[in-house]
């Protein structure tokens, strides 16, 4: 039921405003809103019942198993929600002066340090308020540093087909056409026709590596020197950066600017979809183009550089400091981390998908890329079973939410058919992965022998499949009066 | 596990990445801490900061949060979910988004609501971008852009739709009443635009000519959007209201719904539009539908907007939004109810009358502009404006914003505003403490700039 | 399963105790344990999951509508829990010096004074840490005041037999026998009977009124009258003060000591099975002998009140000021409820009983006391269904269910045969109220119907009806080592 | 609703209550405040306070609570539930009260544990009243209460006993060691109790011959009650097995499991005993069971010893416990695990050592007793206490329990406590503030009292 199905005229939670109704008569009325809007009226409880209620309608990290390619659903500390949230943090203004904003300073400074040293690259900024819009910042930068230079005929950014859609959308954003590089037979980048369609009007390619195909490409120092020597810039999609914490630098592989999720490798929560925050980090070359603000250090003092201070910057992408509360929490994240543990999340991530994947493979499910070592994630394809059963990845995936496990992410990348991404990460023990592998056995004797079953699924959850089509077709995209009663 | 595998130690899983790149140490990244150890430390940098009553709104508003609202949203079944991909599995934010959807819809008067974008500015930018794509009357790409607009909402529209050729023209604002006179757009009356930015309340506080503005765009051929405060919307004409026709697309920051003021983020935007745009719409939508049962469900739609469908033909790149600040703006709502935010919008509403009135006293202090508005207000001082407002900030108290930077033609002013938060007492002290640092700074002897 | 059946030898969360293991070696060995114990070993996030999956095997005030007779299940506002909870609140030591204190001791003193106020009694204390330590303070209290007169022979307590069970255990705790004193059969007390059984030897009489039959003992006046002429005092049971709550005060009553359950009236929730708060009131006479410590305020300043200040008190019942958690949780409950919103209470807790025994009655249910109006509970009794359909009791409220509503208190009190006692309190809306009802009238359906389906309900919760005979028969009282594997 | 019931009006509903007593006003109690109001004066309250550098225990103590324990236990499921009387709706709790009293088993070696009385001290009281029930042997309502039991608990304990005659002896502690010298024991062989109370570690933080004292006991005719520090308890013997059998009864304070300091409350006192004495065990109990399918399940067992069944014949008259309390606590233990307590544990060990280190090094201050302690220590101190404490606060630091109340033998003397929260340099000031503190008030000049 709605919480406007639950609305009753006149209700509402006294509490929560205040008492006496302030004298708004001095307002003009031409100003003034002529009707109320038809919010629910719901006494404080019914909220609080409504929505805890509606709460346990969902999957999360807290309660379930959450396998999901490329998002990196591992475990988010509670200290990190509590300690981000203690009053001095929630209660500082945007604009409060330096002289108010030390403490709060401190820590996005030291967080942009140890983001520049695990990355390996040369400058930090923190803006950025998710993974594309730290996509949109760095493919801006790259225009920039060509404008800077008079080399304005580069209008073209080349990325793998395997690459995240946010990929193609961004550099289309700052204004770029995009020329898709395909992938070789063993997952990484096909090198020949990377050198085909390399030349002047290459702006830049965007890569993710280890990829989104569950493989560290291994050509990828030769990927840099094709792609430099034509003058175009390396952009790293850090998505994956959980894959090679503490272990290989994208500095080191030779990108010239990268962005990280925090919401995936800093653990900070994913929130129904966000919010999450996507830091920038560049080489030398780019550093004057870094989005504003961020925070430097002089003497014991730190302050903000804005616009003011970095003339050729690519500007602010938000109005404030980006998703400072997010930022936060990855900070203190990073600080229980600290130097030991962060090659440790890249050890035992890839650990866990590697055991997954070998234990798949033995109950016989096809992996997209057998040769190959699956990093922190790795891909089975499912066509098999799809061809012969007639069950297909949309089957096992809902099936696998009756058995309590989340599905891993389906359908892409899209170039691998009826593929099953997935990323257990390094907070799962082995007793879940063994779980979820004994249910994907399960489900895969169930598709054997009672393919209704699997393709009539999810049984168990508080809806069964839902009707996709119907959505799209007949709107309904908001609750409106006159649908009560 | 090792064995299941068949290698023999932990580095062997990495045996593809050559050896060349492989990372020794991390030497600037300090060792780990125990939470207890990071508690401390957080505990000291939080309070280090201090917690100075807050005159500044600016963009983000100390409004008074329920309880609930927070504990609610912190349920680990909100706060570590990811995007509902998996619909059946995630009914809860999903329903809760098409509630969400539905409330904006309410408030704004528009058809349709996305289920948020980044913050309020770059909202805007998508609004610009969707304007273009949308107006089917206009091959422009250009912008009209009230100086009335958030000065930083400006830049990041620019930054971000520049790359894309769109053109933001500056429309002036009227120095005496503070908002943009509808005058002032008869010089572009013919020219081609593809929308018109209304603010309403504009950067000032003051309220604009929406239902004037709105016609004029519908008359030249140009879309109209609102860059709205939601809370305002308790009281004032919502956009599907403006002008004949309603504003066609309406955007803003939700951080007025239950985001705290946290440094600015993570707060969210909020984008909606009439039904006609719907597919020009970027970010992600909810819609109602059915199971196999034919019991009510919801789920992401019209996704083929989108960039993991549509990739570089999308509305937006934008993939993670803002969703758990959608989480509790939505239980906000639902506590409040339009009373409620009519309530707390009302009493920001004479707090800041009240405050304008305690400082104007002051000798040398004046209300700069004289129309209608709602809860902020710009202020003259008789004294450089930063200084003023360094001496108030080490009395604790945060007078506002400085407004020199982006409007010097205003000479030393200040933006002010005092939410429902704000009481009587601490409206007084601000004005004592005002009044003295004014003094003290040697402010304007008395008929230099006198008292209006 | 049981979070030690996920324990893995070595595992911890090592982010929760400090990383470095200090050396304990110079406390001799005779003094030090041997073996470890035997706690589980899990990882932050087993942990986290584990409580988290475990807490949605709960009905809640948060996600039911939990109409339990006699316990006031009303909503609990959320700000009492987060401002009860402020970092300076929670970090103050008992111990804490007075000049450290005023802060909390002012919320405690104006506790003490609302309470006073809307009881009608001369003086409180807020020490006891629950109803039944309420109780045993109040019937102490009886005690001292006729042992400092010297009136020795009075070994008896009064208690009607609608009682709770704690009335008579905590006069028996005090050192008295316990008379029980029949009802009558329009639910008030058998004024004769009480006659028939005061005296000398009479210390005094424990009453709630409203009883926990539903009903408000219209003879208060005349009961008050006997017991005090027989030189016994008057002892209240506030569980039920919700039901006058700002309408009639337990002074005015003639009652000389009372306990409030601050945990029902007062709304600080009840944490499936804990904690409270049960403050003391008394009158005139029985001022010295209050439980400390209490809140005195002499000028600006809030001080203690210990057995240093007050030589004839009880003493104190805890180590240190009780619940003080569940005080500050009540106290911000007063302050939100206000002169105004006590009485509302009252008010609408009564017209809530009201509505749903009418609407009962007309589905065929029989009142226990039909001819007397409701108070903020009442009774039916199921003994025609009982015997006609063979569906008792139990099955009604294991029914409820699987209907998603909490059963209504069961066989209490004693008196009435197969009785639901059910308290809907003033926080659910009538739409609630409705569908409680309804399902109420359905079971009855079902009961005539397919009296199987009750009697084997409920069908959907986690477990079905568990063997209580089992459970107290072949003892298994805690997980052991030997358990696994 | 009226209408349905067949009133007029709300009044009508109270028509059964004697006019007379009607209330027509609440004078003495303030109107009502909205959320934001009452958050501003709590606020204002929680500030008042400080928050003071603690050096305090005597019963609370300052340990390091994960996060995660409270943001669980806030859940509203726990939160919000009643007692678990309707089991197949209550399995969170009942499974996770039963995962508690493992917990308490595996702590203390006891066969079993209730599922929670008030706090310590009344749990000591219970434990009594239970050993006066238990013990066959003996006839006796005589209890021996060691000196160096906590003084509030032995006021709870006399307060609460005494109403049903149980005696409670006093046994003197040995002045240089701080603990009970089993050697005073041999006075009362022979004669008749009904239990040997044994604290570890006692109030002054000592450790006490546990083994010797149980063997006494249970050599008397007497039931042997261990009165432990949960957390103590990861380092040091476990009261089953103490002596040759083990003690009979243990209780204690939970605090130290995941409660906040608050104030002194809520916390909960724990009681576990051995199989044999199940039966006279007071407050819930927990027990696994089966349901109708045979899987398994939890419910509350045992009622037959509770007050709501045996009413004036029950074990005790509780009924509310602190669930709550019970429930931070399990999560608490499951978070930390036996290594996590053993490495807090000995870490306030080592902290309290450090810490008299650093105080003993100011001339005149001592410590008294010079056995083994666990993280509590008393220190002589060459000025009288209370002024020195004052000071201390003065400067933020609360510095430790005047024991001149309940200890005057000792003299100027304080108890101390450093938990594994207490920083390196926060011992280092309290020393520095301490020794400029004593130095002020005129401590004693040297030689007066020469430093051991
Ligand atoms: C490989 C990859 N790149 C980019 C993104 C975009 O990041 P965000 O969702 O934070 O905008 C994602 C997120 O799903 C991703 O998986
Ligand atoms: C009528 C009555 N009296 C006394 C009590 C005992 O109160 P508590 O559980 O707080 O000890 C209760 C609680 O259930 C009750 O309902």
């Amino acid at each position: 039921m709605l919480i406007f199905e639950q609305s009753k005229a006149g209700r509402y939670a006294p509490a929560q405003s205040p008492l006496d109704k302030a004298d708004i008569s001095s307002i003009p009325a031409q100003f003034r809103r002529r009707r109320s809007a038809a919010l629910p009226e719901v006494s404080e409880m019914q909220a609080v019942r409504h929505y805890t209620r509606l709460s346990r309608k969902n999957f999360s990290i807290d309660t379930q198993f959450y396998p999901l390619g490329s998002c990196t659903m591992k475990y988010n500390p509670r200290a990190c929600n509590s300690l981000a949230s203690l009053p001095g943090l929630l209660s500082r203004h945007p604009e409060a002066p330096e002289s108010h904003s030390q403490g709060f300073m401190a820590c996005l400074y030291e967080l942009q340090e140890m983001l520049r040293e695990v990355t390996g690259m040369r400058a930090v900024s923190l803006s950025p308020a998710a993974g594309a819009q730290g996509e949109f910042a760095g493919v801006a930068m790259i225009r920039a540093y060509h404008e800077a230079r008079g080399d304005s005929a580069r209008c073209e950014i080349l990325v793998p087909d395997a690459a995240h859609g946010t990929n193609p959308a961004s550099a289309v954003m700052c204004g770029y056409q995009v020329r898709e590089i395909p992938t070789g037979p063993d997952g990484d980048v096909d090198l020949e026709a990377l050198k085909a369609v390399v030349g002047p009007h290459t702006a830049g390619i965007m890569l993710t590596n280890p990829s989104t195909l569950g493989v560290f490409d291994r050509n990828i120092e030769a990927i840099a020197k094709t792609v430099h020597q034509a003058g175009g810039l390396l952009y790293y999609d850090g998505a994956n950066l959980n894959a090679i914490l503490g272990k290989v630098r994208p500095g080191t592989m030779g990108f010239d600017v990268i962005h990280m999720n925090l919401h995936k490798t800093f653990s900070t929560p994913h929130g129904g979809g966000g919010p999450g925050a996507g830091p920038v980090g560049v080489s030398e070359r780019l550093v004057p183009y870094l989005p504003v603000p961020m925070v430097t250090r002089e003497g014991d003092e730190y302050r903000w550089l804005t616009e003011r201070e970095c003339p050729e910057s690519i500007g602010r992408l938000t109005a404030f400091a980006g998703n400072a509360g997010v930022l936060l929490r990855a900070y203190i994240y990073a600080r229980l981390l600290g130097r030991e543990g962060m090659p440790r999340v890249a050890e035992f991530s890839t650990l866990n998908a590697n055991y997954m994947l070998k234990r798949l493979q033995a109950l016989g499910f096809q992996a997209a890329y057998p040769q190959r070592r699956a990093t922190h994630e790795f891909i089975i394809t499912l066509k098999k079973q799809a061809k012969e059963l007639g069950v297909n990845t949309m089957d096992f995936a809902k099936r696998l939410l009756d058995y309590g496990f989340h599905a891993p992410t389906t359908y892409f990348p899209l170039l691998v058919p009826e593929c099953l991404l997935i990323e257990p990460t390094e907070t799962e023990d082995m007793a879940t992965l063994d779980g979820f592998i004994d249910a994907m056995g399960r489900i895969l004797e169930e598709a054997t022998q009672d393919p209704g079953l699997v393709k009539g699924a999810p049984h168990t959850l508080p809806v069964k499949r839902l009707d996709d089509v119907k959505a799209a077709r007949e709107l309904d995209l908001a609750w409106r009066q006159r649908d009560a009663g | 596990m090792l064995a299941a595998i068949g290698v023999g130690s932990l580095d062997d899983l990495f045996d593809e990445i050559p050896a060349s790149l492989r990372l020794s140490q991390l030497d600037a990244i300090p060792t780990a801490l125990s939470e207890m150890e990071v508690g401390h430390l957080m505990g000291k940098r939080a309070q280090q900061d201090g917690q100075p009553v807050c005159f500044l709104g600016a963009g983000a508003y100390d409004h008074h949060i329920p309880a609930a609202v927070w504990q609610i949203t912190g349920r680990g079944e909100y706060y570590t979910a990811y995007t509902p991909y998996q619909a059946e599995a995630s009914q809860g934010t999903l329903q809760l988004l098409y509630e969400y959807q539905s409330m904006m819809v309410a408030l704004t008067g528009m058809d349709v609501s996305n289920a948020s974008l980044y913050d309020g500015a770059s909202a805007l930018a998508e609004a610009v971008l969707m304007a273009v794509r949308a107006n089917r009357k206009s091959k422009s790409k250009r912008i009209l852009m009230p100086r009335t607009v958030h000065p930083a909402y400006r830049r990041v529209v620019h930054n971000i739709v520049k790359n894309q050729q769109v053109e933001l023209v500056e429309l002036p604002f009227d120095p005496q009443g503070g908002h943009t006179d509808p005058a002032v757009l008869e010089q572009y009356r013919g020219e081609d635009f593809a929308a018109l930015v209304i603010p309403q309340p504009n950067f000032f506080g003051v309220l604009e000519e929406v239902d004037v503005l709105t016609d004029w765009a519908h008359a030249n051929g140009a879309l109209a959007i609102g860059v709205v405060n939601p809370l305002s919307l308790a009281l004032l004409s919502p956009p599907g209201e403006w002008g004949g026709q309603g504003a066609d697309i309406c955007c803003g920051e939700g951080q007025p719904l239950g985001a705290p003021l946290a440094s600015g983020g993570p707060y969210f935007g909020f984008l909606c539009c009439q039904q006609a745009h719907v597919r020009q719409m970027p970010g992600r939508i909810i819609g109602r539908t059915q199971d196999l049962d034919g019991k009510v469900g919801y789920t992401l739609t019209l996704q083929a907007r989108e960039q993991h469908i549509r990739r570089s033909k999308a509305t937006s790149n934008i993939c993670t939004n803002q969703g758990l600040m959608v989480t509790a703006a939505t239980i906000h709502m639902a506590l409040l109810g339009s009373e409620g935010l009519e309530r707390a919008a009302a009493a920001s509403y004479a707090n800041t009358r009240a405050l304008v009135e305690a400082l104007s006293a002051i000798p040398g202090v004046a209300s700069l502009f004289d129309r209608p508005a709602f809860h902020e207000r710009v202020l003259r001082l008789p004294a450089p404006a930063a200084g003023v407002l360094r001496s108030l900030a080490a009395h604790n108290v945060l007078g506002g914003l400085d407004l020199s930077r982006d409007y010097p033609e205003l000479g030393e002013a200040i933006l002010i505003c005092a939410t429902e938060q704000r009481t009587a007492e601490e409206i007084a002290a601000y004005a004592e403490k005002l009044a003295r640092v004014i003094q003290l700074q040697g402010g304007v002897t008395c008929g230099l700039v006198p008292k209006e």
